[in-house]
């Protein structure tokens, strides 16, 4: 174990390495706004997806109501930028959406996280309809308008950035004692609390930090996008980033990073069959997880750890 | 009756069973003994359809069998008691022991199964309108075993039956297993409990690492020296 | 003080009462074996005694450093940190972690990491892992299990899953350990291995461990006292040398030939 | 100013095509408006390029649309007009059809210095900034809510003399709520009772039974024809009798269709596009029978909304001489009496087009009166 | 009072439609625990199906209501044999992102072959009111009940009294076990769609003639109210899902009778969440915890 310097500087370097990477494509002209709008559009679900993947892929919590945390940040950045148009108004509003969220998710999951697999992914679904429902009634809110206008701070260096930070916590927190716990927690709940292990505060506690990431996406889409609605996070939305995660793989952050991307590429190269958009999208889905169940990289994870270091003799199988 | 001949078995890359051959003639009682992992459960698995094998074939009644569905291989007469029980959770005993003789068309002769199977283990009988999930792991046991006699099998698959069970109940079970075979049902039989296994058995074959390392009759192995020492603990 | 008092429990299950007014010590350090007929309630028992079912009455009391505290009504996980662990009838191994963390998990409730050391990875964090990394891999060498680290706990054949269960149990600290039929489905030669390490367990980490077993020839060669439950009732209590005379176990329990085997 | 400048902001024609993006709801929850107004854009295409193409400047070119599908969401609409205005370096754009959709392309196109044309984005926010300023970009065809909303309620005052409204408004976009809105501004009598539905809803039964006693003289019900138009069946069979007044999302020969021709009496909604008109402005009765013909079904507003909208693009490119996207934008912000099939229109300040506006009234499932409102 | 009954009239006939859909979602749940998205999918092909035949053939409706539940039947078990079949050893939520992508393709499919504009559906039966004690009731709306609550009796009927009821729980407890027992979990499930996709066939006719209209994604909202209403009964409980449905249906119509329309939908949901917090396995749920 030591320090895994190593392996830290590693990710350090290939995120530094990525950042320069698009910052020099921008600025020679091969990334145009359209592209850009792509790659941030994957960043942004980058870290709602991770977000989600920590509570299914990891906590084994079957949450189907990750479009309302990010109803909650994306809101909370919306109402708040009109009235503070400057970066720290920006921020102030990022953090807000992130401790409404965060109450939020205690205030329905505390009760809902004792309901099992199905239960909570309907009882979940249904507290972020209630959110939506509200918003769509609220004058602060503007109702199904929606808001625009929204300043725009979220520029993709501050979403790339906020991803890798996101991902990092998010990943630190799996490869802890607590990212155990959570684990045990999905594979055996009455095994993982004969070891000692209190598993309805595990559960909250995946729970309301994929909630805080949830509200950071939906703070960062709407200060890019510049307008937001009630529709952007219905139920169909939830599936979306549902899809992403298992697509990449249930418990494999790697692969939801890939997923995210794969399916960014597929949605925009779409966009150019019209009405058939969405046909092809549906077969490419299905096909896919017949021939791949376990999602793009099933559990797999990118590691650096071992890099250098030689491989004890250790049974590895599967 | 029943003639396993060169069969493999893998699961995904791992070969769990290799070539292996053994028959059971109509009105024995064969035993599988061998260490844990031997491949002994996947033997049984794969005869009663629930697993493809690789490579090879089995016959019962002269007929191959190794490519039909699990359901016909029922009907033909063939039932197992698979290892870790396996009843039906949610259900109660009674409707457990009625899912045992699915393939009947039941009716009069229902009637007399329960009647048979209630002498045989009465603890079922007490605990007739229990949730099959809240009984005991004992009980448990006795039930797929009991669920098992419901198909009234020609051919009866047991798969560690004596599994959980205390040994004034093992003693039990086993008497029964002498019975069925004497009223003409032929059995082939997996136990960890070798030394009554081989006691009951006309002949036994020992599996090491998947494969058939050596067979006789029951006494035979029961006698040998290497059996002893390693499966029987002397 | 006893390390542990149960006093009336009783557990009704609907018309049933699977334990009925059992009454039982046991002291610090002992091996105790329980055995009875199937469905006697053993099981049943243990699951009080682990805060996994509530009983219906009665008290279970256990004598820790800050005295004795009452049990019943506590949940599993606040009983386990009091230092009782468990191993269950049918297997429970996080199936598809490998078999290090599976012991590591275990150390959960003994260990602390704090948010930031965790999300900063400063130099302290990296410490905790690695003394719990370290401690987790003596555990298993000390089981002779260390070849199977990093295998899936799910895949290995089922005497290992066993220890594997078992060590885990062990890994959680515990005062009071709890083994529910560890040697079903082994064979002899199994059933020898294991109870050098039930043994062991007792003897070299101290700790004090309840079995239930039906396989006599592992209870009488390991248990010093053994309680026997027929019906939910305690029938008989004694060193295995009584219990094999005692008229009541043989009819109820072990039948005319396991006397001789045993 | 004709050639390719690259030193000039914004899209050019290159060759002889003009290229015009369409970016539309073609799947998803508005794909049904999406659709409709695809329609009107192909057939205005296709009669441009019948005569010729666009004459800007003395030369002709032909448009050639390009048309990629938002999936009815806001994200998606921000990316297809970025992909629209970069990479298919368009002239111009017609769509979103919704007003979140349309919002949500205008910065993308902003920095582009491509118009958009929304045939249907209704929110009066649309056209304007932060600050208040008009977006130098963003057009509509079709009315905003206030002028919308504030017609039908002079039109109940005024004309069917109701001094009680209960008002049922599709909750699910803000083009119910906003007309609500407006409408509860300038009506002068009471609202009765305010309800909402959402799109898709199909059972209006409740609703109706909940103010069926409430003692209104009308019912303002703004939305879109799917709903209003069983609406319109299940008060009629449940007897309520009053006026039913609502909005041009009305305007649809399916209307009566789903209502029932019986049930679709006294009912009344404020339209640019007057099927009664139709008998006398040759370009109405041109674009009708040119849309049977190509289509095989009466033309639905959307169509006839997305057709103008086409038609704007094409007159600011000749207003302006230039196929360049920011000097239509300019152009565009000048039309003058342009007619269309939604009547004829004079851009102003806002970016709003004026345009007069009708009430028709419906017997039986036929328009039977067109009134014309101030 | 008089209100209120009416009110419950309108419940109940929006109900019906809800339970019928629920009670597919509910059997195919109960037996391999897929939540299958594409279900009010299913009752969207029956609808056009009835559509097509009345318009086209001029069948009369009956003949139109049976041969929609035939060739839905027929849709979900295809369905199930291409999408779900593959995939019956792999983790459920796959099967779960599978069912929806079945059900994007049946709602985009459709719209793309038909466009997604609603059509209106041919209205074989005229509708007549009734005036019974001062509420009035349709002749449309009694024959939807009607044939709801007989379809949902012969459900019941055919899951008490064959071996296949018998067969499917079995199958939804252990697969395995199940084949040892000489049944064909495959027959099985295949019946279990089949059986599921008629009634949401049913549903889509009776729903067509009752409101008149059909478009390709009229089945994503009722879908999941559908699934609500399986669940509230206690997913897997055939009374269950009917009486989800119809307690959804009367909620929904109580929700808008005291005037809180726009909050529709989230009251449903607040009940809904309610109701799990207090019986977490839905109303007839059997509640099993796990013996250890
Ligand atoms: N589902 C599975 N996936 C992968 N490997 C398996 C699986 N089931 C069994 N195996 C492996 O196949 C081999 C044979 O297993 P099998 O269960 O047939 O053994 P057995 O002789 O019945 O042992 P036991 O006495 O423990 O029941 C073992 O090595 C086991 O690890
Ligand atoms: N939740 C429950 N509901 C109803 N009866 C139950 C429940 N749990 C256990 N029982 C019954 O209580 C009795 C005791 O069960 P228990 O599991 O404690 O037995 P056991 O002594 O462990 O037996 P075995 O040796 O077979 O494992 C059994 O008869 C069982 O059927
Ligand atoms: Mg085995
Ligand atoms: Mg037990």
């Amino acid at each position: 174990m030591k320090f895994n310097l190593k392996a830290n500087l590693i990710w350090l370097g290939i995120m530094v390495a990525g950042f320069v990477l698009i910052d020099a494509a921008e600025f020679t002209g091969m990334v145009n706004t359209f592209i850009e709008n792509a790659m941030v559009t994957v960043g942004i679900n980058i870290i709602l997806a991770t977000g989600l993947n920590l509570i299914i892929g990891f906590a084994g919590q079957f949450s189907l109501g990750h479009a309302g945390f990010m109803a909650i940040g994306a809101y909370a950045t919306g109402i708040m930028t009109q009235n503070m148009a400057t970066p720290l108004g920006f921020w102030l509003s990022v953090a807000v959406g992130v401790v409404i969220a965060i109450i939020a998710a205690i205030i329905i999951g505390v009760p809902t996280l004792r309901l099992r697999g199905d239960y909570l992914a309907i009882a979940t679904m249904g507290a972020a309809e209630i959110i939506r429902v509200v918003i769509n009634n609220l004058k602060i809110t503007n109702g199904p308008a929606g808001i625009f206008n929204i300043p725009q701070f979220a520029t993709w260096p501050v979403v790339y950035v906020i991803m890798c930070i996101t991902t990092i916590m998010i990943a630190n927190f799996i490869h802890s004692r607590a990212g155990r716990a959570v684990m045990s927690v999905r594979e055996d709940e009455i095994a993982a609390s004969a070891m000692g292990i209190n598993t309805t505060k595990w559960k909250l506690a995946a729970f309301v930090f994929g909630a805080a990431t949830a509200a950071i996406g939906g703070s960062l889409h709407a200060s890019y996008l510049q307008t937001i609605a009630p529709g952007d996070f219905g139920i169909m939305n939830s599936i979306s980033l549902l899809i992403i995660v298992v697509l990449g793989g249930t418990g494999s952050l790697t692969g939801t990073v890939v997923a995210a991307g794969v399916l960014g590429v597929i949605d925009t190269v779409l966009q150019n069959f019209g009405t058939l958009r969405m046909v092809i999208y549906a077969l490419a889905l299905i096909l896919i997880m017949v021939f791949k169940p376990s999602g793009l990289l099933g559990r797999w994870e990118l590691s650096f750890k071992r890099v250098g270091t030689s491989k004890k003799k250790e049974v590895v199988d599967q | 009756m029943l003639k396993v001949s060169n069969l493999f078995v893998n699961y995904g890359g791992i070969q769990a069973v290799r070539d292996v051959n053994f028959e059971v003639n109509a009105g024995e009682i064969v035993t599988l003994i061998g260490a844990n992992g031997a491949g002994k459960s996947t033997i049984l698995k794969t005869i009663s359809g629930i697993m493809r094998p690789k490579s090879g074939l089995i016959t019962y009644n002269d007929r191959a069998i190794q490519n039909d569905s699990a359901a016909a291989i029922v009907a033909a007469g063939i039932s197992q008691v698979p290892e870790g029980r396996h009843i039906f959770a949610g259900m109660t005993v009674q409707e457990n022991l009625e899912m045992g003789a699915f393939i009947h068309k039941g009716g009069t002769d229902m009637a007399g199964s329960f009647e048979e199977i209630f002498t045989q283990f009465p603890v079922l009988k007490e605990r007739r309108n229990q949730d099959a999930a809240t009984l005991s792991g004992g009980e448990q046991q006795m039930l797929a075993m009991a669920r098992a006699l419901m198909a009234r099998p020609k051919l009866l698959l047991l798969d560690e039956p004596s599994m959980g069970l205390a040994p004034i109940y093992i003693q039990k079970v086993f008497n029964i297993i002498r019975e069925i075979n004497a009223h003409g049902t032929t059995v082939l039989l997996i136990e960890q409990n070798a030394k009554q296994a081989l006691s009951i058995a006309d002949r036994a074959y020992v599996l090491a690492s998947g494969e058939i390392k050596m067979s006789g009759t029951g006494s035979e192995l029961l006698a040998s020296q290497q059996v002893q020492e390693t499966y029987l603990g002397a | 003080m006893s390390l542990l008092e149960v006093n009336h429990l009783t557990q009704q299950f609907g018309g049933l009462k699977a334990v009925s007014d059992v009454s039982l010590t046991i002291e610090d350090g002992e091996l105790i074996a329980l055995i009875g007929p199937n469905g006697a309630g053993k099981t049943t028992l243990f699951n009080m005694l682990t805060g996994v079912n509530v009983p219906t009455s009665g008290e279970i009391k256990m004598a820790t450093d800050k005295g004795q505290v009452l049990i019943n009504g506590k949940r599993t996980d606040q009983v386990a940190k009091l230092g009782m662990s468990r191993t269950f009838q049918n297997i429970r191994l996080f199936a598809e972690l490998s078999v290090l963390d599976n012991i590591k998990i275990a150390m959960t409730s003994n260990t602390r990491e704090n948010f930031v050391e965790t999300m900063l990875r400063l130099p302290s964090f990296y410490k905790k892992e690695s003394a719990i990394e370290d401690e987790a891999r003596k555990l298993l060498t000390d089981f002779q299990l260390i070849r199977y680290a990093r295998s899936t706990a799910g895949s290995l054949p089922y005497g290992l899953q066993r220890r594997v269960e078992i060590v885990r149990a062990l890994a959680t600290k515990p005062r009071l350990l709890f083994l529910d039929e560890p040697a079903a489905g082994m064979n002899p030669e199994e059933t020898a291995d294991l109870t050098a390490v039930i043994s062991r367990i007792q003897k070299d980490y101290g700790v004090t461990v309840v079995l239930i077993e039906h396989d006599m020839s592992l209870v009488m060669n390991l248990a010093q006292r053994i309680y026997v439950l027929d019906h939910g009732s305690l029938i008989a209590s004694g060193t295995p040398a009584e219990i094999k005379q005692n008229p009541a176990v043989v009819a109820a329990y072990l039948g005319g030939e396991a006397v001789a085997e045993g | 100013s004709t050639a390719a400048n690259s030193s000039k902001k914004g899209n050019s024609a290159s060759g002889s095509t003009m290229k015009v993006g369409v970016n539309l709801e073609l799947s998803g929850a508005a794909a049904g408006y999406g659709q409709q107004m695809k329609q009107g854009i192909q057939l205005a295409v296709s009669e441009i390029n019948a005569k010729g193409g666009v004459k800007v400047d003395g030369k002709k070119y032909k448009i050639s649309a390009v048309y990629r599908d938002n999936k009815s969401t806001t994200s998606g609409s921000a990316s297809v007009s970025a992909q629209l205005a970069n990479n298919d370096k368009v002239s111009a754009i017609v769509g979103p059809a919704t007003t979140n959709d349309a919002t949500a392309a205008i910065p993308n196109i902003t920095k582009a210095a491509v118009a958009q044309v929304s045939p249907a984005a209704t929110d009066p926010g649309y056209t304007i900034d932060k600050n208040g300023k008009v977006q130098p970009y963003a057009f509509r065809a079709c009315f905003e809510n206030n002028f919308q909303g504030g017609t039908a309620a002079r039109f109940a005052n005024n004309t069917l003399k109701a001094k009680k409204v209960a008002i049922i408004a599709d909750n699910s976009t803000d083009y119910g709520t906003g007309l609500a809105k407006a409408f509860k501004k300038e009506f002068s009598g009471k609202v009765v009772s305010t309800q909402y539905f959402q799109e898709g809803d199909k059972d209006f039964n409740a609703i109706l039974t909940s103010i069926k006693n409430k003692g209104f003289d009308a019912i303002y019900a703004p939305g879109y024809y799917s709903e209003i138009g069983l609406i319109v069946k299940q008060a009629r069979q449940m007897g309520i009798k009053t006026p039913i007044v609502g909005s041009d999302g009305m305007a649809d020969p399916k209307l009566a269709k789903i209502a029932g021709a019986s049930n679709a009496t006294d009912v009344y909604y404020t339209t640019p596009f007057s099927t009664l008109t139709a008998a006398t402005d040759k370009t109405v009765k041109n674009f009708m029978s040119a849309f049977k013909k190509k289509f095989h079904t009466d033309a639905p507003t959307f169509s006839a909304l997305a057709y103008d909208s086409m038609y704007m693009v094409a007159k600011a490119a000749e207003d302006g001489k230039s196929t360049n996207s920011a000097d239509i934008a300019k152009a565009m912000a000048k039309i003058k009496n342009m007619k269309g099939a939604t009547g004829t229109m004079t851009i102003d300040a806002k970016h709003n087009p004026q345009k007069s506006i009708a009430i028709e009234q419906m017997t039986d499932g036929k328009v039977v009166k067109a009134y014309s409102v101030k | 009072m008089h209100t209120m009954m009416q009110q419950l009239i309108n419940g109940l006939s929006l109900g019906s439609i809800y339970a019928l859909l629920a009670l597919g979602y509910t059997m195919v749940y109960g037996v391999i625990k897929l939540i299958n998205f594409a279900h009010g999918d299913i009752y969207m092909l029956g609808a056009f199906w009835g559509y097509y035949v009345l318009r086209y053939w001029h069948v009369n409706f009956w003949v139109a209501l049976l041969s929609a539940m035939v060739v839905s039947a027929f849709a979900g078990m295809l369905i199930e044999f291409l999408a779900y079949r593959p995939l019956r050893h792999s983790p459920r939520i796959t099967a779960l992102i599978t069912a929806i992508g079945v059900s994007y393709l049946l709602e985009n499919g459709m719209s793309y072959l038909y466009g997604a504009s609603p059509r209106n559906f041919p209205q074989v039966i005229k509708q007549e009111n009734f005036h019974i004690a001062g509420l009035t009731v349709s002749n449309i709306q009694l024959l939807i009940l009607v044939v709801a609550i007989v379809l949902m009796v012969a459900l019941q009927l055919i899951i008490k009294k064959t071996k296949m009821g018998k067969a499917m729980r079995a199958v939804a407890v252990d697969p395995d076990a199940a084949q040892l027992m000489g049944i064909n979990p495959n027959h099985v499930i295949s019946f279990t769609f089949a059986l599921g996709s008629a009634l949401a066939g049913a549903a889509g006719v009776l729903i067509g003639l009752y409101y008149n209209t059909i478009d390709p994604l009229m089945g994503m909202t009722p879908g999941i109210k559908a699934f609500v209403a399986a669940v509230v009964g206690g997913i897997g409980s055939i009374p269950g899902a009917s009486v989800g449905g119809f307690l959804i249906g009367i909620l929904e119509t109580a929700t808008q009778a005291v005037g809180l329309s726009a909050y529709k939908d989230a009251a449903v949901y607040v009940v809904l969440i309610v109701i799990l917090l207090v019986l977490p396995s839905g109303i007839f749920g059997k509640r099993t915890k796990e013996k250890v």
